[in-house]
């Protein structure tokens, strides 16, 4: 049974990973959801460019790019091409082959996370019993991208963007998982598809504070900002990817993008009930929340100022680790206590997880929570 | 700290998204950590003291609108301070009150891109400073009315104001007196507040009091360390005497109290306005001063409250018909001597902060 | 206990960037949309007045940069010098204004056109065939109230902008 | 208002202290010898009713035989000032001992005076040019600078 056109019927059933019996086997699913996928990226990144900027723009008080089509909407377009054309500098001290490899290793994982989101049921490329674990075992690739072009470009600016980005993604990895884990707990499967189906209310009803954890430690993971050390452009001009231009630079805008496209409909699928959705078609519902995760994040991006980098060590080690570990303690009693799935007593569950959560950050930012000190003695 | 690094040398600027200008640390960094830094002047040195040497006495002040380029009409109004000083020349009541003014509205707009551009430099993505320079758009096409320029506005006048100020000019100015509270309101709510402004700016970037007077720092920078120290009340020019105004002042000395002084002087410069406006006299606004002023022989030292700090003019008149010597004190040269100690030990994150919360302008710097 | 500081700055700070989405945009589409500009603006062409001008070149000693070239030969039958020569050089200018300050005889005033960009720099030198009024070279008002009552009304943000507040 | 001390009356205090250090005294100014310099200039720092620890500014005129430096000197608590002139008469190699250790804020401009006028301070932490770049023939504000 092929699930490219059976949505919605085999996930009562578990599905063997058994070739199927038409000619070509997986690879005609492989084939199309590749396609699919990158297509999907692509669009979404530039609807996620139009966006950002004319969202911002118009949050800013002035209108945003409006010249290029219809109300600007070929700005990416004219943007890509744009950089296409520009002459690609690479710096003479600079490690020609990492320089020219990185885009390329921090772009292929973007991609690959698409793997497992499920744009409709079943509609996936895998549907790997063990989605979450994958998504969580790619993300952090691109890291090693990014890495590599901030070593290659000799460029100290590059060094200190890719340092920072390193040590950024190795302390939120932490929460970020933690914060899934209750999710996992709550649906009862690793299974990104099914964790959709298990949600008959959304997530971020019963998870408030795995919502809140999930999105700070996904925006510093993506670095938006208020977490966007590693391309500061005030502090260190434009981070890891100041040697770059042209088509190389244009894969790290796009794997920007494709990232935050990748933590929005993480989020989506996680917390805020995927494809599920009354009236309109389920692709579209996924689209439209993915899009509005993501103005959150511009949102965010525009009006909140940087944090410093110990600041961000210090909220991901003294902030959102020990509630993410609470969070989970939390969800496993509720779980164990397995309440009754009626409505008012769903009703109180949302209630208590809501009060917990405004419990807990209050509590923890007013007595337990500390910057420390910003000064060494030098 | 056991762990042992090597520290590096990173060129900040000239160069840079906000070294506000061309500007150049020479940092020393050892891993984020700024062990050492060494500021770099001259890449915007074009000998305006000498060009000075060399000019009439009229011929300067388009001169001096291109130092701080921000707050031309207290430069202006500076410069014609010092002139005026030098060869005793008074000044009609009218143009005194239009001099008040205009250089308050200045000191406005000044304030709205040192607190924008200060917010952008802690990471605030352009919005504050969007928000800043719509502002300070409303001041600029009132000063353009006046003038006709929009930047390098030679206003001012030895002996008075180039001209009087057009009909239409006053309803304008009443309309934004009456407006403008509710902006800096709203720019309060926006990040005063935020708690990642306080974490980035609140205990950073320290200049004790007896270190900003010792560093000879002035303006928002000095106040800010807890210094009652403003021109205009301290050495009243022109008639700042007449109007009644607070000076505000910080307590730590750190870069939020910097930013806060500068907020807290856009109220008061608003509250001067509405004095001046409403007790503005009719009269000349210029005094009967010849072409190519003559001063006597001798020398003068003006100085005022700009935006920076005390931009001072020093003149020395040797009766020809242009100055002898022409030294200008540059407040942001000078608020930039603590740098060093403000910023050693802290991040860079925090050294762009820092610079950012002393304000400063590179065409004044190098003159 | 104050809840000052935990979260209540950061949803303020988002509630003013997301009301910005309700009010106008304060730019303008420069191209398309012109604002007017000062009546007094200082433009970058000059005008010349042929038969106010005395040749008495008070404007080329007010000159702080030196960009304003006068040659004159006295005339026998008026009391009055023959400007054979009078070129100003834009290039150099940088609208300061001080030379129509001190034309005693109002024979100089700066434009009102701001778009006077050129591809070359010898097309910067306005000579005095070039300075002459015409309908497409109107003089601002600067330092002419009468010339400034007769321009259009400036346009201003403060009045353009209809926000509440 | 701040008060501008007459210089006769400091120069009649510095007299009893530092004898023969004052060259000439004006109402509002004040000259003194280029050696005892610092000396003066400490006392007028240290003496509580004198007070002056603000440094307004600092810098050179050159009158062809003569190099004058002006400090004009503040007090921030008593509110008065006084201008200090030091006369430089040497024109080869110009020296004056530097005040950065009473007021740091002398330190730019003494570098700057050092950049543009010549005149070398002596004690100074980083005594280079400022503006112009290191190799730079003559120093542009002295008159005789072409």
């Amino acid at each position: 049974m092929m699930p490219v056109l059976n949505f919605g019927i085999h996930h009562q059933v578990f599905i063997p990973a058994v070739p199927p019996d038409w000619p070509g086997g997986f690879w005609w699913h492989w084939l199309f959801f590749t396609v699919v996928i990158i297509a999907f990226v692509l669009t979404m990144v530039m609807g996620a460019i139009y966006i950002e900027r004319r969202g911002m723009g118009r949050m800013q008080s002035r209108l945003g790019p409006n010249r290029t089509g219809p109300f600007g909407l070929l700005q990416p377009v004219a943007d890509a091409i744009k950089v296409l054309l520009k002459e690609n500098i690479v710096p003479v001290k600079a490690d020609k082959l990492v320089h020219w490899l990185a885009p390329v290793v921090a772009f292929a994982p973007a991609l690959m996370l698409f793997a497992v989101i499920p744009f409709q049921d079943g509609a996936l490329l895998a549907d790997l019993n063990i989605g979450i674990l994958y998504i969580v075992a790619i993300s952090s690739v691109s890291t090693v991208g990014i890495f590599m072009a901030g070593w290659a470009s000799s460029n100290k600016y590059s060094l200190l963007g890719a340092m920072r980005n390193v040590a950024a993604i190795v302390s939120y990895e932490m929460p970020l998982v933690l914060a899934i884990v209750g999710v996992v707990l709550i649906a009862g499967s690793l299974s990104l598809n099914r964790i959709v189906i298990a949600q008959d209310i959304p997530f971020i009803l019963l998870q408030p504070l795995g919502f809140f954890l999930f999105f700070a430690a996904g925006c510093a993971e993506i670095n938006r900002s208020p977490f966007d050390l590693m391309e500061a452009d005030s502090e260190i001009v434009a981070g890891f990817h100041t040697e770059y231009s042209g088509m190389k630079f244009a894969m790290f805008y796009l794997v920007e993008y494709a990232e935050a496209i990748a933590i929005a409909a993480i989020i989506t699928t996680l917390f805020l009930g995927g494809w599920r959705g009354p009236l309109l078609p389920p692709w579209l519902w996924f689209v439209t929340k993915v899009m509005a995760v993501f103005f959150t994040m511009v949102w965010t991006r525009t009006t909140l100022p940087r944090i410093r980098i110990d600041q961000l060590m210090a909220l991901a080690w003294k902030f959102l680790l020990p509630l993410a570990v609470i969070n989970l303690i939390i969800t496993a009693i509720q779980v164990l206590a397995s309440w009754p799935d009626t409505l008012p007593w769903t009703l109180v569950m949302i209630i208590v997880n809501f009060t917990i959560l405004a419990v807990l950050v209050l509590l923890w930012s007013k007595f337990f929570f500390r910057l420390g000190w910003g000064r060494i003695e030098v | 700290m056991a762990l042992k690094t090597e520290p590096f040398v990173l060129n900040m600027g000239p160069v840079h998204p906000s070294t506000h200008g061309v500007f150049r640390m020479r940092t020393t960094l050892d891993g984020e950590v700024v062990v050492d830094i060494e500021p770099i002047f001259g890449y915007l040195h074009r000998g305006v003291e000498k060009l000075a040497e060399q000019r009439t006495y009229t011929g300067i002040i388009p001169l001096t609108d291109r130092l701080d380029y921000i707050s031309s009409m207290n430069n202006n109004l500076a410069y014609c301070l010092a002139v005026e000083k030098l060869a005793g020349i008074k000044v009609p009541e009218r143009a005194e009150y239009l001099r008040v003014i205009m250089a308050e509205l200045q000191r406005i707009a000044a304030f709205l891109i040192a607190v924008g551009a200060f917010l952008n430099d802690c990471g605030a993505f352009f919005t504050p400073f969007m928000y800043m320079f719509r502002e300070r758009e409303k001041i600029v096409d009132l000063l353009e009315m006046v003038s006709g320029q929009r930047l390098t506005y030679n206003y001012i006048r030895v002996g008075g104001v180039s001209q009087d100020i057009p009909e239409e000019f006053l309803p304008a100015l009443r309309t934004f007196v009456a407006q403008m509270p509710g902006f800096i309101d709203e720019y309060d709510r926006l990040l005063m507040q935020n708690e990642i402004l306080l974490a980035r700016a609140k205990g950073v970037g320290i200049l004790t009091r007896e270190q900003a007077i010792n560093c000879a720092a002035s303006g928002p920078v000095l106040r800010a360390s807890g210094v009652k120290w403003d021109i205009r009340q301290a050495d009243p020019y022109s008639i700042y005497d007449r109007f009644e105004f607070d000076i505000p002042t910080g307590t730590v000395g750190d870069c939020y109290d910097r930013y806060r002084v500068r907020v807290a002087e856009m109220r008061q410069s608003l509250r001067i306005i509405q004095q001046a406006m409403t007790q503005l006299p009719p009269g000349p606004v210029k005094a009967a001063v010849p072409h190519l002023i003559r001063p006597p022989v001798g020398e003068a030292y003006a100085h005022l409250e700009a935006p920076k700090g005390e931009l001072g003019f020093y003149l020395v008149s040797d009766n020809s018909i242009a100055p002898y010597r022409c030294h200008i004190r540059p407040p942001s040269l000078i608020n930039l001597t603590a740098l060093r100690d403000m910023v050693r030990g802290w991040k860079v994150a925090d050294l762009i902060v820092i610079f950012g919360s002393i304000d400063i302008t590179v065409g004044e710097i190098d003159r | 206990m104050k809840f000052e500081r935990y979260g209540i700055g950061i949803v303020k700070g988002l509630m003013v960037t997301i009301m910005h989405l309700l009010r106008h945009p304060t730019v303008s589409q420069y191209p398309e949309q012109r604002l007017n500009t000062s009546r007094r603006i200082r433009g970058n062409e000059f005008i010349w007045d042929q038969v106010k001008c005395t040749g008495c070149g008070t404007c080329t000693k007010a000159c702080p940069q030196g960009a304003i070239e006068i040659v004159t030969s006295t005339s026998q039958e008026e009391n009055k010098y023959t400007v054979d020569k009078y070129q100003i050089d834009t290039g150099y200018c940088i609208q300061c204004g001080l030379c129509v300050e001190a034309c005693p005889y109002e024979a100089l005033y700066l434009g009102y056109a701001y778009e006077c960009a050129k591809y070359q720099r010898g097309e910067l030198v306005q000579t005095k065939e070039m300075m002459l009024e015409s309908p497409l070279r109107k003089a601002s008002g600067y330092f002419s109230p009468k010339r400034a009552a007769k321009l259009p009304k400036q346009t201003l943000l403060l009045e353009r902008i209809t926000e509440k507040k | 208002m701040t008060a501008v001390l007459s210089g006769k009356e400091i120069a009649r205090q510095l007299t009893e202290k530092f004898p023969e250090s004052i060259i000439e005294s004006g109402q509002d100014y004040l000259v003194v010898k280029n050696e005892s310099l610092l000396a003066v200039a400490a006392f007028l720092k240290d003496t509580p009713e004198l007070n002056f620890d603000y440094l307004n500014f600092i810098t050179a005129v050159d009158y062809y035989h003569y190099f004058e430096v002006v400090y004009r000197l503040s007090s921030l608590e008593h509110n008065h000032s006084l201008v200090l002139k030091t006369h430089c008469a040497d024109r080869e190699d110009p020296t004056l001992p530097s005040v950065t250790g009473l007021w740091q804020g002398a330190d730019f401009q003494e570098r700057e005076i050092y950049d543009l006028m010549g005149i070398n301070f002596e004690g100074h932490p980083n005594m280079k040019r400022i503006f112009l770049w290191e190799g730079f023939a003559g120093h542009p504000m002295r008159k005789d600078f072409r």
